[in-house]
């Protein structure tokens, strides 16, 4: 098995093109079998025999700022050297689908679910917004099988991350008074670490440039994938335990945690092709896309809508999507790029 | 009970969801207690998870206040808080050094 | 003393090592406590070292539970862990807004 | 209140500067303390800036005494630090089960 | 002084034959003269001096988390190319010696201290089990003389572990009734961060295989000595402490705590000449199972045999047998082992 | 703006003759757009805006364990193969001011600023003393624009760091009795962690040599600029929560905090010329003389002089005088290093 990531390289390019064929299933384990997905997975089985491993908060609070800034760093340092041409397309299709997919989860939720005001709203800010994490996990992906997505793209996680919680969470205030509060909320959100970071990283980024950026580069590229290692250890055993609320939110959720998702990434894939990006730039918009927030979301929702129930979010996002889109939804958005764009 | 003036006030102690912390201890002031200290907690009670999971455990807060203050912030928490967040208040006695302080 | 309920309630405080946290824990919801809020501490007792200064420091375990069960509180604590380990117990008064919740 | 024999005991507590956590834990034995419980906290009172802040967070100090012990707890802490530094001390009952060991 | 490191690889193979000779002191200054024993010294040094130095406790946990992590995946990617024919021998006299160290161990605290059952058991635990700390150690310093160990030997340290733990406890739970928890004991060392963490890493290492390694590499790699100084800069100040407690634990433990590591030392080079290990190899052996385990049979030996004194077994854990074998056990078991299978 | 950087390291060396010229204008540049200065101005806005951007105290806390650890190693290091008749001018020279500063600082503070006895000695010890990030970002300015201080300017530090608190305490014990105790605060300073980490630090790379130092390298080498720009982060939170206590210093002490560093500064590059510092070490030696400590002195003065108020020491040194220092003071006096010695 070992020896599967070994060409997965020089197929992955060749043959992606014919699905289900023995090499598709290759690329599929050369994602599975990364150390960063198996860290994620040993961190589930920690969990599950109840092991006492845990990072300490304090370190995995580092890491993801580490991980944050990082990338903004280095989407920054790209950004610099990118045309306004070349990014205006893709810069104004991440903001559209920004506003629009808060808009598709919340229907869904309401009509096909029949689920309240509150809690379709809550759940719709999460799936708008995005996942730093699922991001550089596809990224991480492309990489890993010779496709190299365009250097900007974390400049398309910050546009991402904020609109949709904002459309959201003005559906529900649209329609009802609120215990919440919206100024809050949207300060929780747009002061938050994580843009904080991404915006903070990206503008550094930009000013110094690649010149700049090389005393600094060891630390911030050859650490990342480790770094990102251990991150993903503690996401699953925070995975794990979301896990064990399965039952609570119900089947209707389980499947909407699966198939929105992929319905978002295949929309951005198609959406893509009008824009130039690249096979590989596609695909990770469209797990960009397809993720659901856990860290702004969950915060800014926590004080603009305090009844809606965290259990349904938290749990879509962390304990269903995001495993979903890390071992499987990655390899079929990059499969689904490669057929429509390829 | 020493030479030192003692003053019994009320302790207020809160613990609730990490995210409240700004936005309670703003009040804490404002509902005339003179200072706070704050601990680091985790816990579990009638809710199940939070938000708060991901901005760091829950936090503790602690307050000496004189009797009236005490009332106020007891139905200020519970009013703004006990419907939707997880939150718990409880009072005791202290004896406090210096205490005049604190009023 | 509010217009809220106000229940008068024990407060029951353990001080132990951190390895015995998970059995205590669900001993004390076994025994009837509703919740618990946790803090890391440290300290110095009759003991000297313990096998916890590797698991992390020591635990403090805090439940607003009834009179009744404070007792069972204190007396399984007592039996179980009092010969072997570093562990201490007090009970305190504590007035509980919605107290009733927690009993 | 239980099988087991409980104590009335003066749970002391302290929040003061990180800086001078040593010393004081020092002095506390000497005063006739058997042992005590320490947490780290933050917090806000009449003072502005400490350098503690450098040094960390506030400390939460507390021990189960008898009443003369706090009372001279109370005495010294008064006297050997209110003036500068950032400290505050109140004092508790608490029933300690196998108390007689802290006194 | 500080010249000695440099040609310390030529001398090392040459002279070690030669004991007592000015050499044989050099290679001694250069493990004593190495950063990392240096930092271990510094820690003592500080809490002698009652210094405010101190890691942090979650970046000390962070740092055992990640030496665990990494010594399993490098062993992993190392199993992976391994022959079976080849890993057998060394891997069965692993299991044979965490069968027999904590019996021998039991008899000589039993027989020659006159120690009781439950104490001679807890100790027992401690010295058939294993410290990870001294592995690397022992690893370090061989490379450093250019003698390079076996690279599946994490994988030993694995097997090492839990055996020893699980002999002496049920040497104590056999002869009497017990008030701690035999269950719980299997499950706290079974379920215990450093196996889940070196199991873990094993098996990730070995699925991964050194090209899925790759991406991971810089960060586990190259930072792992450093990581490993910082870490011994706390081992230091925790010893230190341990050190006060050394009148307590009397005459009999401290001659204990020096001469069986010599013992298990020994017997395992002596048997090391019937696996096909090199040098090298047998000697870091040699190290770990003279070492004494200080975080997994602490943690179970404290829940299974509560009654045992704490002090006994970790002060000669941590401040007799670790400081012994980190600065003059280990050179002198590479020195036999050059001896015995040169 | 990003292009700056790219031709400094030649410029730099041409242009600085020319003051006031837009290629000097670019040199300043060149510090204010690095990465770690960026990284400070991040931290003061997330600060102004707030966020909730905060490292755990516990990585602050590590972080400072490393770079100080970093800076002790690298010096001992190079100290180990500097000939004394070299060292020991710089080391005198050293020496020298910092038994002179804190006088300078004290008198200025009571003769221009009215200022009472204790806080003139609490102020005069923090400013006499040094600020490591504040040599660290000097070393950095003068490597990025292509000018190498000597390799032994880390041992000047630890000679710089407690003379000055031990004069400044002197001066206010000599004239009152005291409540703070004396013994207590020099036990603090000597013992501290920012001492021991140094001088430990040196005399650990002065043992080892550059041979020895080889297998930690990476670790403290390549990872030091990344670690110093988190640091800085969070070192741009913490001085933007002091520059709210400006309006209590007053007028006074804001213009002390940026006059006597660059007195300070200007004394240190004339004095230089007579020690055989190249400008680059000036310009260094010149930012650590003008820095005011906020570790080392802070925890000796609240000892030793618990009646100072913490408010006029901290917002002096981390509030005035460290941002002017990283942000315009290092390239002025490389700027006069140049014009004096050049
Ligand atoms: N009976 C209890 N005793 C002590 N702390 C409690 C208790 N119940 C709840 N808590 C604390 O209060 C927080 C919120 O409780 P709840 O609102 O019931 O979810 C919990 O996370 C605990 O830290
Ligand atoms: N007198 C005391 N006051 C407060 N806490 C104490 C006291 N004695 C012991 N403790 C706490 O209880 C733990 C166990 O005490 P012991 O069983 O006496 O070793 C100590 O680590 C302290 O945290
Ligand atoms: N009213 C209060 N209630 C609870 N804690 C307080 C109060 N006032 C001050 N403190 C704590 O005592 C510390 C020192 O207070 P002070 O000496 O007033 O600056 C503060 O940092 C708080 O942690
Ligand atoms: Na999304
Ligand atoms: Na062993
Ligand atoms: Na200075």
């Amino acid at each position: 098995m070992k020896r599967i990531a070994y060409d997965v390289r020089f197929r992955a390019v060749l043959y992606t093109r014919y699905p289900f064929t023995m090499d598709n299933l290759e690329v599929l384990a050369a994602n599975l079998l990364s150390p960063v997905i198996l860290a994620f997975v040993l961190g589930v089985v920690a969990s599950l025999v109840r092991s006492d491993l845990k990072l300490p908060a304090a370190l995995y609070n580092g890491l993801s700022i580490y991980l944050l800034l990082a990338i903004g760093l280095k989407g920054g340092v790209e950004l610099s050297r990118t045309p306004l041409s070349v990014f205006a397309g893709p810069a104004m299709l991440t903001l559209l689908l920004g506003l629009l997919t808060p808009v598709f989860a919340y229907n869904i939720l309401r009509r096909l679910g029949r689920m309240d005001r509150v809690n379709s709203a809550a759940i719709a800010a999460h799936y708008g917004s995005v996942s730093a994490v699922t991001f550089i996990v596809a990224i991480t992906f492309g990489t890993m099988t010779g496709r190299e997505p365009e250097g900007f793209m974390p400049a398309l996680v910050a546009i991402l991350e904020v609109p949709a919680i904002v459309v959201a969470l003005m559906i529900a205030f649209m329609r009802d008074r609120r215990a919440g509060s919206w100024q809050d909320a949207l300060h929780e959100v747009l002061s938050g670490r994580s843009v904080v970071l991404l915006v903070g990283g990206l503008l550094i980024g930009t000013l110094v440039g690649p010149k700049g950026f090389e005393p600094v580069a060891p630390f911030f590229k050859s650490g990342f994938q480790g770094a990102l290692m251990l991150f993903l250890l503690e996401m699953g055993i925070v995975a794990a335990s979301r896990l064990r609320d399965l039952r609570e939110v119900g089947f209707f959720l389980i499947a909407f945690g699966i198939l929105v998702p992929i319905l978002h990434g295949t929309l951005t894939i198609w959406l893509a092709q009008f824009t130039g990006l690249t096979v590989a730039g596609a695909a990770v918009l469209a797990a960009m896309v397809s993720s659901a927030s856990y860290i702004a979301a969950p915060a800014a929702v926590r004080i603009a809508l305090p009844e809606a129930n965290p259990t349904f979010y938290l749990t879509g996002a962390l304990g269903i999507t995001f495993p979903f889109n890390v071992t499987l939804g990655i390899p079929l958005y990059y499969f689904l790029a490669e057929w429509i764009l390829g | 009970m020493s030479r030192h003036s003692v003053v019994p006030l009320k302790l207020v102690t809160i613990v609730t969801e990490r995210i409240l912390e700004d936005r309670l201890l703003r009040t804490l002031l404002d509902l005339g207690a003179k200072g706070y200290t704050l601990t680091q907690a985790t816990g579990k009670g009638s809710r199940g998870v939070r938000a708060s999971e991901w901005e760091g455990p829950d936090t503790k807060i602690e307050a000496l206040v004189s009797h009236d203050v005490a009332e106020k912030i007891v139905d200020h928490v519970a009013d703004a808080f006990f419907e939707h967040y997880a939150v718990i208040v409880y009072v005791q006695d202290a004896a406090v050094v210096r205490g005049e302080k604190y009023i």
